[in-house]
């Protein structure tokens, strides 16, 4: 079975849940959705909640739409959880994983979802915004963002601000199209590449110096993660954000 | 109790320029959208709008030049539907106060609002800028009791929660059926509420189990029957999926200044 | 999920010396009162309990010295159950530290508890000594945004919520009918809950409307099957009167210093 | 048709609650219960929160028990409120009338529900506690406190401790098996005293000097008052506390 970035993404967040874990994503979340979805199919045992208020909805029900505030994450759920719950729960240092994402990030892994040009107050570029992302990466466990279009304006330098920062004393990843990134000593390395890339590749496509010449390789998605991806998701909603 | 049915162009005229709305729902989900359309008819200036992820009726009120400043730590449309194009400009016009926060900065806002109490404090938010940006929203400070620090946040009472459900009674009982989002906690913090209804209904159907009920009937000014009041998004149960078509005409219509007649067609033949 | 039923003995063996324990009920309703006269057994040490309206289980606890400080606002058995005797007279011999609140500062710092944060704001409470006596737990201080003045409590983290509920799955998903008291509070203010059940249904039944699930499952350590758990109490729709002999005797045994031959009858026949 | 102190009360206090009003009461309360029924019964459209959870329960079902936390403060409500957000409406400025009740008042309302004897850390009688009325007398836009044996154990010109106080800006008042009292630049005035007493007697069960000479007689029950409370409370429930 073929797979390109969605499907490599999908396995790798999915990958990342742990059994007996808590894991949260907030909306606009397609990949993480899939994600989850495929790691409760490969049978790993944990809890997930989400900001329709489900507590573990039935996954075997393909998602029809991106939109991660849909009633399939909420059908099938024997309890219900809402944002303010979930919040409070990360707080309490109860949460183990939160998948974020972001417009740009630095190498300490500060995450800019503010604006982008221009000033606060007048910005060139009013982005969203950071949803959960100020608290959440603070006190969430282990924290993983996502990014499905890794290049030199997603991974810079400098970021126009800081909406949000992780904390240096928690677990951190990222998680792009091309590559995975986990934060050491409060810079984020280079952890492996995937198996469709180059190191020279992911170079390029970081705006901030990777001096690393060699790298591990990321073990490819297996046949049975294939599958079972192809049966959670006929639908191809991994795909809207590529 | 007292009736509190109403058609919509009464209860929108409940607002009042510089008043703060809570606006019910989650990006293009169960929003008060027919209730903002007609509500940005009314030219209202220097509205404030409170709520964790902002969407569609949010936006139609900043598109209408009704918008001065907004509490939210999301606002936009989810993926293909991109940003929000009547929030995004007001805010590079410089005309729309952003103050962003976390989802919870905003919840714990609310809850302080509808606590009765001045501030309170928020988990993480640390080397955040946003923090930086709007004192006049987060502080930091420190526990009388064993010196932690922390960052609260200033309550706000809105004037007006205002949400579209599924069922409601004359009487302004209320039941959200599926994803309440934050609505519960919008009407707990604001003065009164506005209630719009995909139907109306007995009074005993909240009887039956009471626990059930989403907001109660004290809490409600005005109820306003809506089919399809959440469109062009979505409400659970009712219609699940975007009306595209229609969101495609308001990205236009924003981009060509032509909101006006956007709303116009919009809104045409509905009271 | 993971299954978490147990017998009473592995649950009440849960708990140990020091710990904090959020009970639920409020007097005589609803309490987990079979599951104290089982940990009262245990001659557990200087417990700590919270609880807004504490009421029978608590006070089986104070009678058998388990306990050294409650946080409460009502601590009684309501009308002509009067006083509650243990806590009364482990508070009048100075072994159990009271620390007296309105209802709305207990929940405040439960509120705070569960919301993770180490303090929060409350109103009222103006000229009541009972900020005076206990500055560990309440402070005055100044809003950041105002200046306004404003009473706060120190946040409460309990070790287990444990709770009487009408049904539970072998997971945890547990469902309160009727009144909840402040028992859903407790449950996400705690670090763990215990869940004592009038009946062990399926997870279906919990799927059919989720909205009425009180607890969820990953909130709960154990889960006790115990029919009649809130006797001599009350349980919503399950026993509706007091058992007043049951009451009498309890009073009785605590005059007389025989609460050892109380629980031993009480619990007879009970695993 | 006859009455005593528990028929007066009921009335008396079912007498304060206006149309439009938001009435809460607490625990313990089978007075106020039973005054609220009868309010209900005369017609007046208030709204009715209590400990149980309910609002506006079915009133015309009988209580059957004087504990006011029962199913029957429950059934046929039409939403829930529970205590939390009872009080949380009353921090916002939005409850109008709570029922409260005291072991100890002084003239300034202040109210003693904590100990008798002793100190703070060792009483001679530790008492069950104010539960809502720290926050609730200083909140609520009219407090009522009700007391069913009027005597100078519980008006004293001193109480041991103050577990709440009432806010000289907001409505106070103290209605008993014999008068009603009213706070007035922050002392308790006598306002009136029931039919079948004197103002001697009520001075004479009165810690504080009443100085006044004449005072006006509260109106009786009428017979209308008196058979509504006959019909929501056949049981007696008002009795329990006499």
């Amino acid at each position: 079975m073929g797979y390109g970035p969605a499907e490599m993404m999908c396995v790798a967040l999915s990958r990342e849940i742990k059994d007996g874990d808590m894991v949260f994503h907030g909306l606009a979340s397609p990949v993480p959705m899939t994600a989850v979805k495929l790691a409760k199919s490969m049978g790993r045992n944990f809890t997930y909640v989400n900001i329709a208020g489900g507590v573990d909805p039935k996954w075997e029900s393909p998602a029809v739409t991106g939109s991660t505030l849909s009633s399939n994450l909420y059908h099938g759920s024997a309890a219900t959880y809402g944002l303010d719950e979930i919040m409070d729960l990360a707080c309490s240092g109860k949460l183990d994983i939160s998948f974020l994402s972001f417009v740009q990030m630095n190498q300490k892994g500060e995450i800019n979802m503010s604006y982008i040009g221009g000033d606060y107050d007048k910005p060139k570029l009013r982005l969203p915004g950071g949803a959960g992302s100020a608290t959440l990466a603070p006190v969430t466990r282990r924290t993983t963002v996502w990014k499905t279009k890794q290049d030199k304006n997603s991974l810079v330098e400098k970021v126009q601000f800081v909406t949000a920062a992780p904390d240096p004393a928690k677990e951190f990843s990222v998680i792009t199209n091309l590559c995975i990134f986990r934060l050491k000593n409060g810079l984020l390395e280079l952890e492996s590449i995937f198996p469709y890339t180059t190191l020279q590749e992911v170079k390029e496509n970081t705006g901030w110096p990777i001096n690393q010449t060699d790298v591990q390789v990321y073990p490819a998605p297996t046949a049975e993660e294939l599958s079972a991806l192809a049966e959670v998701d006929p639908n191809g909603i991994r795909n809207i954000e590529f | 109790m007292q009736r509190k049915l109403m058609p919509m162009s009464s209860a929108v005229s409940l607002i009042e320029d510089g008043q703060l709305l809570a606006v019910g729902g989650s990006a293009l989900h169960r929003n008060p959208a027919v209730f903002c359309h007609q509500l940005a008819k009314l030219n209202r200036t220097r509205l404030r709008l409170v709520g964790v992820a902002q969407g569609y009726a949010s936006d139609v009120l900043c598109a209408g030049n009704c918008v001065d400043t907004v509490y939210f730590s999301f606002f936009g449309f989810e993926n293909e539907f991109g940003l929000a194009p009547g929030f995004r400009k007001g805010c590079q016009e410089g005309k729309i106060k952003a103050v962003e926060g976390s989802c919870i900065s905003i919840i714990a806002a609310l809850r302080a609002g509808g606590y009765g109490i001045p501030f309170m404090p928020v988990g993480g938010m640390w080397e955040s800028e946003l923090l930086d940006v709007r004192p006049d929203f987060f502080q930091v400070m420190t526990s009388p009791f064993n010196g932690e620090k922390v960052v609260v946040v200033r309550a706000l009472v809105p004037d007006w929660a205002i949400i579209h459900v599924h069922e409601a009674d004359e009487y302004g009982n209320a039941r959200i059926i599926g994803s309440l989002f934050q609505d519960q906690l919008l009407t707990r913090a604001a003065r009164k509420t506005i209630i719009t209804a995909e139907r109306i209904v007995d009074t005993e159907s909240f009887q039956i189990n009471p626990a059930l009920t989403t907001v109660p009937h004290f809490q409600v000014e005005a109820v306003v029957l809506a089919p399809q009041g959440a469109k062009p998004g979505i409400c659970f149960g009712e219609y699940e999926t975007v009306e595209a078509g229609c969101m495609k005409a308001y990205s236009r219509a924003i981009k060509e200044g032509a909101l006006d007649h956007f709303l116009a067609i919009t809104t045409e033949g509905r009271a």
